[in-house]
């Protein structure tokens, strides 16, 4: 069956688009309603800054959301809050980060005509498709959506609404998603190396998406049991996560008992430990790809942030009880989390490192890409440096679970993550549709962005520091020790509300840029890895490439001295 | 840089351990800033400096020198040092060394529950009286207290209202009847989560009374405010009001305090509405 | 494990055959041992031992781990390490509760 | 153009892609045993009413002894299909792969009756925590039979064809199943003391 036939045949509609089985159709698929969650999970976030800034007033023009009132009550408020969460990290990043641009230029960087297993992948896409749907279903039920934090921290899980139970069967789908999506990667990554591209000369995307990969499928099985358990819990009266003697609402509650709530913070946190992760490897990725590309020199200490990922891969499985510290830990299992939490600091410090110093030297073009790129790095670095005083049981103490941690962590996901994402988009939407984006559209999106994104997040640790809660329906209203910091609620949500128009131009851009754009030539950056030079012009077919490329060189050639131009692709002989 | 962070947002340190957590955060900001600006720096630089107009022919190797690698040692080493020399030392102490009144410490409940902290105070005989869930009441006796267990008599049970002396170590035992929440108390560095299921210890020696730290929120927004506890965990919709309030006596208006207390239990027992919003 | 010649192949059968006379033994030897009158730590040391060897057998000649590929080896090791974590590492953190 | 290494080995990982693929796969299934048997420990240990003791106390071990040599049984009828294949001996290899489903099926039944016999009895997840995992593991780990008994029954009717048509393909597809038969078995050897005999 080794015949080129079956590219010349006709596929009907639904084969090519919808039931595609082509990576870079799945890709688009995941890339797309990854999209559409983003932006849905910002809406719910943008609704939820209101009764932040204001709470108890009526929310103009979206009041009839919330019945006749127009206020949104703390319920509901919980909702939305468990499920942005929940939106953002499953259905958003992930998908995105690795759905579509792990499905779309891994096979194209390592010079494969597809994925290993294309059926496979197409199922992945359609459970996750699945769990999403699922998800949205919840705010449908009876007591609405899941209302117990992103994290669904038993007894209150336990306890909670349907939305509850929808949320749970969600996340079997999505985690089944991921599941195969790793699967096929490792393989992919592992067996279809095109000839001549060792180890050390695949670019660092593929190298953080294998890494990635691998956090997936070892990671989240865990989490799956514990859904598994959940269920039981909620459907069938067992008591995995319910202690004996429990009063809810003065009622005994009438159960076996003998469970533990802390049982599901371990298995929740195994897997949201590496999940974190998960979330910022690809940006790395993809910042790399970017930053060498347009600094027009290698990537500085390729080797040394190979292995720094590799280790922060591994490390990521031991560290996740530093969520726990509040859980009455003892000396000894704390001072183990603490010191692993501090080593793992450290393999980001040296991916850092070399990338800041990669700019030395460099011939930088400032593009949107770069800029999002470049902004990713500071960005990145504030989440990251915050993340240290929380890792220590000590400080943590006065940190945990207030907005000093939500500021940590949006810095690392938002500016961070979502800016590497926006690089992605601006850099590989030319190989993907043929048509540049705009510039002038793309930079304005990026100042705008950046302004703004740091508007939200900034006064989060002021509001930390002074001890604000996190998951507070009225923002604090009600505390004395917020009167003094409380005012800032009105200035995060009023650039959370700006941040949304900032990304019209993005919208914009890419319709009209689809539509019409400036046409992209096949290597339309001057790259040098595989994608971009041995891939023909976009629309690229169906197996990718006419020959499958022979690779004899590293990732990063830019600028090699003897050479005529200042790039030399990695298939040059 | 403890003033730094003082000013934004840090409340003010009013218990004897507060300091050590404070000078691990100042440590820490320390650190990040130093980072931070010196990456900042050198980033800001090479932004301006390596522009493809001013720099058209980027090198090819770049950076030779290995002073990274020093900087990437130099961070883990203070890393370890704030972590051996206090963060492990000072979370030790927090969790092995706690206090209990034959230690000379005060002895207090806490019980947790959506949305309200039920203090249990042992009484004058300094014996918790044993509970029961069966007999749990919302109304009248929140945490199944046992009236018929001799110990616990003269114990007394009150919603919202923790009181406690000023410079004597406070013993807290924590639990929670429902769901998991968390014993917040900001200007103390207290923090600890009420799982149910166990009763979790925790402790700290406040160093300013009420009337003390009133004195110095004149004149801000928070004037005329004392300390409060707050939940820190989400635990269900009523979680933003889960607030209670915390008065620190000197001792002899501490030991008047308990004396009225049982004044008030003998005339009212159980009846009486314990607890009120406010200070 | 492709690439084998025949006369491998029927070799390996008397393995497999081996093996299974070996599962079924053990499987005997750890029920009758189950009645024997051990504390909780020997008899929990002894099941365990038991069924480590039994899975050792099934994975390495049924599932040809002992001549597998090393990057298969090389996932599994991994794999085992965050095993052995799962399992364990929740439970020290029990024992070393705060709590009393 | 085809996807390489589909049915030949690449050279320097000496492996075709399914089989890294099963390999993967079942390192996740590892993890979520594992995450399970982690739940069992910590509960188990977390236990004072002794509800572990009395609990597996009450369950069927001859029952459970016979479905061990069942299964066992069955991983070697699993593992003699695939040699027969390998030697050519097609009529050989499809008495095996039955003998295996028929196995399976027995496997199945004996559950049957342990399940009804329990919930005759009254017990059910809801009696104890450690019924509650009971019947969880148990019954993850019939889910895995069932969904395994599905693929060789593929194998064994409709998707025979491919034996003639694309020899090498179909053993080595028959070899895929067999790592995840006997990955089954080999959860269940733990399973088996850990549930009933300790
Ligand atoms: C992408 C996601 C991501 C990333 C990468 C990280 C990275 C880190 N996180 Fe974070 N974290 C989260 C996402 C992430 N985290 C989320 C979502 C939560 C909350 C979950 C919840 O409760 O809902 C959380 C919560 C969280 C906690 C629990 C807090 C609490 O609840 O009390 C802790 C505690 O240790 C922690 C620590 C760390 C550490 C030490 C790192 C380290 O890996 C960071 C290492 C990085 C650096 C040290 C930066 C190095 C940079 C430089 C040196 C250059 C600087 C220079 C310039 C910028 C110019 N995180
Ligand atoms: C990846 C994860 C992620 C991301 C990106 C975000 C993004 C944002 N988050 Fe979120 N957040 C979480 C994960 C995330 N969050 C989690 C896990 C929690 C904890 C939940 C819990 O407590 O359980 C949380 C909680 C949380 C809170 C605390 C709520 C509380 O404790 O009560 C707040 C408060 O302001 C907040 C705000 C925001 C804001 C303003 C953004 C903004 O930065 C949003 C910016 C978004 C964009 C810039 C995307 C725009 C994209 C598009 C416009 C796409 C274009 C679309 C098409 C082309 C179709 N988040
Ligand atoms: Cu109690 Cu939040
Ligand atoms: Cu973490």
């Amino acid at each position: 069956m080794s015949g080129h036939t079956e590219t010349h045949q006709e596929e009907s509609f639904w084969r090519k688009y919808i039931f595609s089985i082509d990576h870079k159709i799945i890709g688009l698929q995941y890339g797309l309603t990854a999209l559409v969650f983003l932006f849905f999970g910002f809406c719910l976030m943008m609704m939820m800054r209101w009764q932040l800034a204001y709470p108890e007033q009526p929310m103009p023009w979206f009041g009839w959301l919330f019945g006749e009132s127009g206020i949104m009550l703390p319920e509901m408020y919980n909702s939305l809050g468990a499920m942005h969460g929940t939106i953002m990290i499953f259905l958003g990043v992930v998908p995105l980060a690795v759905g579509a641009f792990g499905n779309y230029f891994v096979p194209l960087q390592i010079g494969a005509p597809d994925m290993a297993f294309p059926k496979l992948n197409m199922a992945s896409y359609w459970c996750y498709f699945a769990g999403g749907i699922v998800m949205m279903v919840g705010f449908f039920v009876p007591g609405g959506a899941a209302n117990s934090g992103w994290t669904s921290y038993p007894p209150l899980a336990d306890i909670a609404t349907t939305g509850q139970t929808v949320w749970l069967f969600g996340m079997v789908l999505l985690i089944t998603s991921s599941l195969l999506g790793s699967i096929n990667t490792i393989t992919t990554i592992i067996q279809l190396r095109a000839k001549g591209l060792t180890w050390m000369r695949l670019p660092f995307f593929v190298w953080a998406q294998l890494v990635t990969g691998f956090l997936l499928l070892l990671a989240f099985p865990p989490l799956e049991a514990a859904g598994v358990l959940q269920l039981m819990d909620r459907l069938l009266g067992t008591s995995f996560f319910l202690p004996s003697g429990l009063v809810v609402s003065g009622e005994i509650l009438n159960v076996s008992g003998g469970g533990s709530p802390l049982l599901w913070q371990h298995m929740f946190w195994f897997l949201a430990h590496p999940e974190v992760y998960v979330l910022i490897l690809p940006a790395m990725g993809i910042v790399a790809e970017v930053l060498a590309n347009n600094t027009r020199k290698p990537l500085w200490g390729y080797k040394s942030i190979v292995y720094a990922s590799t280790f922060l891969g591994f490390m990521s499985f031991i560290v996740w009880a530093h969520h726990m510290f509040m859980t009455g830990m003892g000396a000894t299992i704390s001072a183990f989390f603490q010191t692993t939490t501090m080593i793992i600091s450290v393999p980001s410090v040296v991916i850092l490192t070399a990338m800041f110093i990669s700019l030395w030297g460099a011939s930088i073009r400032y593009n949107s890409a770069m800029l999002f790129a470049l902004g990713f790095l500071p960005m990145f670095g504030i989440g990251g440096l915050t993340g240290l005083p929380l890792g220590i049981a000590a400080s943590d103490i006065h940190l945990h679970d207030t907005y000093y941690v939500i500021g940590h962590f949006h810095y690392v996901v938002a500016p961070g993550t979502i800016f590497a994402l926006f690089a992605g988009i601006y850099y590989w939407f030319p190989k993907m549709t043929g048509k540049v984006l705009n510039e002038t559209l793309g930079k304005i999106h990026f100042w705008l962005s950046m302004i703004f994104i740091n508007g939200i997040f900034m006064p989060m640790f002021v509001q930390g520091l002074a001890g604000i809660s996190r998951r507070l329906w009225d923002g604090g209203a009600s505390y004395a020790h917020a009167t003094e910091t409380l005012w800032l609620n009105e200035v995060m949500s009023a650039s959370a509300w700006l941040l949304g128009l900032a990304q019209i131009p993005f919208i914009y851009n890419l319709i009209k840029s689809m539509k019409s754009g400036e046409k992209a030539e096949s290597n339309h950056w001057q790259a040098t890895t595989l994608e971009w030079t041995d891939a023909p012009s976009p629309p690229l077919p169906h197996r990718n490439f006419e020959i499958i490329p022979e690779v004899y060189r590293g990732p990063y050639e830019y600028s090699v001295p003897s050479a005529d131009k200042d790039f030399t692709p990695q298939s040059e002989a | 840089m403890l003033d730094l962070l003082r000013k934004y947002g840090l409340p003010l340190n009013a218990s004897s351990h507060g300091s050590a957590v404070d000078e691990i955060m100042v440590l820490f900001h320390w650190l990040m800033l130093f980072l931070f600006i010196g990456w900042g720096l050198f980033f800001i630089y090479t932004l301006f400096r390596f522009r493809a107009s001013k720099n058209p022919k980027a090198d090819y190797t770049g950076v030779k020198s290995h002073f990274s690698s020093g900087l990437e040692v130099a961070v883990a080493v203070i890393e370890f040092v704030i972590l051996i020399g206090f963060a492990i030392p000072i979370w030790a102490t927090r969790v092995n060394d706690v206090p209990n009144s034959a230690t000379g410490a005060e002895e207090i409940r806490v019980i947790a529950q959506q949305f309200a902290w039920n203090i249990h105070y042992p009484g004058p005989d300094g014996i918790y009286g044993s509970l029961d869930i069966n007999l749990v009441d919302e109304a009248d006796n929140p945490i199944g207290l046992d009236r018929t267990d001799p110990n616990g008599v003269d114990d007394f049970v009150i919603i919202n209202q923790l009181h406690i002396p000023v410079n004597k170590p406070i013993r807290i035992d924590l639990s929670s009847k429902d769901v998991i929440h968390s014993f917040f108390l900001p200007e103390f560095r207290v923090k600890q989560d009420a799982v149910p299921g166990m009763s979790i210890p925790l402790w700290f020696e406040a160093t300013m009374t009420t009337d003390e730290f009133l004195k110095t929120t004149v004149g801000s927004e928070r004037e005329g405010k004392g300390f409060e506890i707050a939940c820190a965990q989400l635990c269900g919709l009523g979680h933003y009001r889960m607030k209670g309030y915390l008065t620190v006596h000197d001792q002899d208006s501490y030991d008047s305090w308990l004396v009225e207390q049982q004044e008030i239990l003998k005339e009212e027992g159980d009846e009486d509405d314990w607890g009120d919003d406010g200070w | 494990m492709s690439g084998h010649s025949v006369e491998d192949i029927k070799k390996s059968v008397k393995v497999y055959i081996g093996v299974f006379t070996a599962l079924a033994v053990l499987t005997v030897v750890t029920v009758a041992a189950s009645y024997l009158d051990l504390s909780f730590g020997e008899s929990f040391f002894l099941a365990l031992t038991i069924a480590s060897i039994k899975g050792t057998l099934v994975a390495g000649y049924f599932m040809h781990l002992f001549t597998e590929r090393t990057a298969i080896l090389a996932v599994l090791g991994l794999t085992f390490f965050f095993l052995i974590t799962i399992m364990f590492l929740p439970y020290m953190a029990f024992t070393d509760q705060a709590a009393i | 153009m085809e996807i390489p290494y589909n049915v030949e080995e690449r050279q320097d990982t000496g492996m075709f892609n399914a089989k890294l693929g099963i390999w993967l796969f079942l390192a996740s299934e590892v993890m979520l045993f594992g995450g399970l048997f982690s739940a069992y420990v910590f509960l188990r240990m977390g236990d004072v009413t002794g509800t572990f003791i009395s609990g597996s106390s009450e369950l069927n071990v001859p029952l459970a002894t016979l479905n061990t040599l069942v299964l066992i049984s069955s991983s070697v009828t699993m593992i003699m299909s695939w040699v027969s294949l390998k030697l050519g001996e097609q009529k050989k290899f499809k008495q095996y792969l039955g003998s295996t489903l028929f196995l399976a099926t027995v496997f199945l039944v004996v559950k049957y009756f342990e399940y009804t016999a329990k919930f005759h009895h009254g017990i059910f997840p809801d009696t104890s925590t450690f019924f509650a995992i009971y019947f969880t593991m148990t019954g993850l780990h019939m889910i895995h039979i069932i969904g395994g008994m599905v693929v060789i029954f593929y194998f064994l009717v409709p998707g025979s064809s491919m034996m003639n048509t694309e020899s090498v393909r179909f053993t080595n597809r028959i070899e895929i199943v067999g790592l995840y038969w006997h990955f089954v078995d080999l959860v269940w050897i733990f399973l088996f003391p850990v549930l009933y005999l300790l």
